[in-house]
């Protein structure tokens, strides 16, 4: 098993797919002569030519729109918006179109196209090229949303998503590009939808999605030196999400925490907290505590934005309340 | 704007097949008026009155694997692309049996197996979903073309510059069609378009062409010669269609907002009464002409039957389509 | 104390502001010469004139970007987007421009604008012209949510948003618009962030906002019939929303339902429970329950609509779940 | 292009003047460039080295009490509007004392007090604020005008053509400045664009000019010229500049993208080299210019001090911004 970096391992789901469907394409602002501003898209122009690979000018709200209508005319897209943060400009291609067309078309087409975008702080890109909106996404009834939390699920969490039928937004944390981790070419693509215990344990229960598993993992870690036994949870995709494996987890630990980067308030999280405690309530020992962002912009300071950014600092602090 | 050919070189079979697509678009949208009044359709519909002989023109220059993406005066679109009259009304009328089972209505009538990507509710929204679809035919190599048809409101929006652009970029095989008909709205859009159509394309190195959309023979002349350039690869192509809304913004405004003159105006653009005279000209026997009447009117009284006959959407199968049948990844 | 329709309600506010304030200017679609789709801004245009009454061409991202620019420049801007789906289109100017311009300028301005949008179901308008799609704002930090219940609430409050230095979105449900209440013209406005109880009650709390206040009532009345004695808490702003006072009727009341009519999944009601379920852990007798919108589009059929808007019969089911 | 005015017509005063707030830009940049390469400069950096005279001469033909929206791209618009130099680096580099507390960072250097209203970090964005601020001025008749810089790669968002619309049929006091560098990161423009931002202004009615951006007397002209017109109530104008990136698309781009001839003509169109020429031609003393060197070199110096001294921001501070402090209602 080698080691492969995030951004090349969704790099290689992307010539997987491009080598062996005729109908993927890739598109957005410069992914194919440049390779992507991340350098994720390296390599493919050259590999499947400019019909299949493409630059587009900045125009979001048109080269979201014209996935959409690439995916109703047997094409599966695979679209680039270079910032999460600039997706408020193609909001009604993924969610007036995109999202609604198989279910007010009665059934009569699937939409199959992934958006890429990534999300996230900590490299000091401030108030908007930091965000994590996929809540907004996760709201929209017909849209699907992957989060993956290392090399190895991204590449098999991008496999699923473009062979999946539905619109998916799929999003990567930025800061993950370079971080390397293990990665068997021959692994399945893994089931949208299927969360995974990445630790197990039995004190409490953290559920997470994206980067931020590592930070629970981090934490998990060090709570584990104090004799503290954490199951750390990720979910992989947050719509749709794993209720039962999430459930699952809880009835073994009674104890829950509610971890990602995006702003606390009206979050992901705060799903995951409403469902568990109506259908968890008589397992709950404790309340769930929820740790995220504050309700704040991203700010640009390296000062600044190291406080905001939920930490293993802050997690176990969360820990700590649930077991207290 | 291209020559119009004489009309006495286009057949007889083409002027009745262009009149009974006219007159099936007309009457589809007077019985829907009635439908509307009387409580049995729902929502807002955008009647196209007035406007038949741009649908009309335009979809007969397609082929029927050509698509078409449109916006929310969307019937004559669905009807000449070929959506099926029943599933039509049955779909405007909320049943089950609609052609997208009364989940989306006036605003959403698509039908894949023609074509029709859909009517939409989004001013503008259906302008990049033909250039996708466009893109799509480019690199598939099928031979197919896209057209997008959209008022003349819908180029304020940004998103109608964006796709011309990208269209132009990428050479894609589409046909913009624009169907102005002066008002956007309640309001003349010319307070609130400072441009025009033609020279925008123009910008973008985008040919185009301009036509009276009263005259269904000048709308297909033109909109063939723009398809023929655009499936032997030359890329996109605007129309211009100037015409007339005759109905309200939708149904049930009482358009006190214009003038008397102009309403009264109305019928002397009206494309039916247009291709009539040609029809009458060419000494076309007037019973061939009732027939066609005939046979319209049996048409619509049965999807009106139809419609009425269908049922009350199912709950579950509609939450069911939310998302595809799962399938093993 | 006179009876005054919804719309009738609005339109006196912005009567007032616009009489009040020479920097108060007012624009959108079909706003002036026609007055508003629903009649909203009837009257304005001929009172204020064509300098600030505008109607604009239909360039959402365009016309809010620009009530932005305005607001920072000395005016008060109130921008109407004709249905609250085609938000979808305008979202970089809300949250990336409006809502972040104080913090990340270092608090050297405000954006003292208002963009007014109809939200809801109720007139067969179909998946696109339906949504409630409020959870999207409140999850943004530097935007205000507001969402009157009532007539005279939506003058009130809509008073305070105009006056209130931040960016708010000011939501109207379409189906209230012609709906009567009474309304005191003496009135004050309400403050931004404090909810109201509707209904005193002992046995169990309903919280809601905008018109599903008035299925809580509804289903309260009915219930009264039974002996149950329902408390239904009007939050009337979502962002910033008024915890204490939702803490304090579970407080006493120990049983909580939260209604609104957008998709439950990932809506502002999970932000309530999350809340609740955490600070209001030791006053809970059973979990909360949450009554919404199912998973789906706004359906256009008659049939279809019904079943899909959360009803007065909702809300009692849910009621009976935890007083079970 | 307006005929350029004979060079010697220019008082010297206003030669060293330009030369001075060039300069300025140029210096500051490199020194940010290097800051960067030291990790005293967190986060993206886009230099606008070799584009001084278009941000020099179009805000030296502003009032202090004009508004600016702007880019990403914003060091030389923010400097030359007249954001103080030590708040500039403090904020770049991430300090409480920074003009915005450290929170914005390149991407978002404003300044309110001298009508800055902000870099962008959203292509486009600043457009449509700056449409809303010469509404404000309109409505306000306070006399003052705004100004939108935006790249050649900004043509192709759909709220530039929104907004040229809207200031056109509002007449709005706007000038909107187009910065043609010929890139838009790391694509060559001409591949994502088929327009010319002047030909689609003139669509809307929005007459406009085009100078040598490398010229800061050309740009200072023609930017004066559209300014007046503006200022006298004739409504929007456009002004493209043909200029040259120099550096990367941001700090850390190799540039590997760009042919080795274009890497090396670049010299042939510094600006500053040639308002230096113009002022060596003037016979303008040697050691005047150079006290204008001393002169900068002594104020970046001092702000990189003063940026290196600020304190990191506080957290608390930063959180009560979110909103306006609380008044009663
Ligand atoms: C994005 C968006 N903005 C506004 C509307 C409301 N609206 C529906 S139709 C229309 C006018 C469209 O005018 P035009 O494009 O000329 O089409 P016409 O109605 O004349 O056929 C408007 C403003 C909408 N549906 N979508
Ligand atoms: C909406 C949006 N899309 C994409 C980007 C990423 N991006 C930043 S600058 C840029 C190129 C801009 O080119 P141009 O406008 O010509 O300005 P220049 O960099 O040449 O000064 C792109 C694509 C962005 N910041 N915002
Ligand atoms: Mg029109
Ligand atoms: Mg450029």
């Amino acid at each position: 098993m080698a080691e492969v970096r995030f951004g090349k391992a969704v790099n290689m789901a992307l010539d997987d797919a491009l080598a062996a469907d005729p109908t993927v394409i890739l598109f957005g602002e410069d992914v194919a002569e440049a390779g992507g501003p991340f350098g994720v898209t390296r390599g493919l122009l050259e590999k499947y030519g400019d019909r299949r690979v493409r630059d587009t000018p900045i125009s979001e709200a048109a080269i979201v729109g014209a996935a959409v209508g690439a995916a109703m005319s047997g094409l599966k897209p695979i679209v680039e918006i270079m910032f999460m943060d600039f997706v408020a400009i193609a909001m009604d291609a993924m969610v007036n179109q995109a999202a609604k067309a198989r279910f007010m078309f009665g059934g009569q087409c699937s939409v199959p196209m992934v958006l890429r975008t990534p999300h996230g702080g900590g490299v000091n890109a401030g108030p908007q090229h930091s965000q994590c909106l996929e809540a907004w996404f996760a709201h929209i009834p017909g849209l699907k949303v992957v989060v993956p939390s290392n090399p190895s699920d991204a590449n098999r969490l991008l496999r699923a998503a473009i062979a999946d039928p539905d619109p998916i937004v799929f999003v990567e944390n930025k800061a993950m590009y370079s971080l390397k981790g293990e990665f068997d070419e021959s692994s399945e693509p893994i089931e949208i939808g299927k969360a995974y215990v990445a630790r197990a344990g039995n004190d409490v229960t953290i559920v997470s999605y994206g980067a931020a598993v590592n930070t629970a993992l981090q934490a998990a870690d060090k709570l584990a030196s104090r004799n503290i036994s954490v199951e750390v949870v990720d979910l992989r995709s947050i719509q749709p999400w794993d209720e039962e494996a999430v459930l699952a987890s809880l009835s073994r630990t009674h104890r829950l925490v509610v971890l990602h980067e995006a702003v606390t308030a009206f979050g992901v999280g705060a799903e995951i907290v409403a469902r568990m405690s109506d259908i968890g309530f008589d397992e709950l020992d404790a309340p769930i505590k929820r740790v995220g962002a504050p309700f704040m912009p991203t700010p640009f300071a390296k000062s600044l934005e190291s406080q905001y950014l939920p930490n293993a600092e802050d997690v176990i602090a969360a820990v700590e309340q649930v077991l207290a | 704007m291209s020559p119009a050919k004489s009309d006495n070189s286009v057949p007889k079979s083409r002027l009745l097949e262009f009149y009974e697509q006219m007159l099936l678009v007309r009457e589809a949208e007077n019985r829907l008026s009635k439908l509307f009044a009387d409580g049995e359709v729902p929502g807002f519909i955008h009647l196209s009155v007035g406007q038949e002989a741009v649908c009309v023109g335009v979809t007969s220059a397609l082929k029927r694997e050509d698509t078409l993406a449109s916006n929310h005066r969307g019937h004559g679109h669905a009807l000449s692309k070929g959506v099926e009259l029943n599933s039509f009304f049955l779909e405007i009328m909320g049943k089950e049996e609609g052609i997208c089972g009364g989940r989306g209505g006036s605003m959403h009538v698509a039908d894949m197996s023609v074509g029709m990507l859909g009517a939409n509710g989004i001013v503008g929204a259906g302008i990049p979903l033909a250039v996708g679809s466009a893109l799509a035919h480019q690199v598939r190599e099928n031979g197919a073309i896209a057209a997008a048809f959209f008022g003349d409101g819908a180029l304020a929006e940004g998103v109608l510059h964006e796709s011309f652009n990208l269209a132009a970029l990428w050479k894609l095989p589409i046909l913009f069609v624009c169907e102005n008909n002066g008002w956007s709205e309640f309001s003349p859009t010319d307070r609130q378009f400072g441009a025009n159509v033609r020279e925008l394309a123009g910008v973008f190195g985008i040919p185009s062409d301009y036509v009276d959309g009263d005259d269904v023979l000048d709308v297909h002349d033109a909109a063939s010669d723009l398809v023929t350039a655009i499936r032997a690869g030359e890329g996109p192509r605007v129309l211009e269609c100037v015409t007339h809304r005759v109905r309200g913004h939708f149904e049930g405004d009482s358009q006190k907002y214009r003038a008397e003159d102009e309403m009264n105006s109305l019928s002397n653009h009206d494309p039916i009464a247009k291709l009539e005279s040609v029809i009458s000209k060419r000494r076309i026997p007037k019973k061939e002409v009732a027939a066609i009447r005939e046979k319209i009117d049996a048409k619509i009284n049965a999807a009106v039957e139809a419609g009425r006959a269908g049922n009350a959407p199912d709950f579950d199968r509609a939450q069911a389509d939310v998302y595809t049948a799962v399938r093993g990844v």
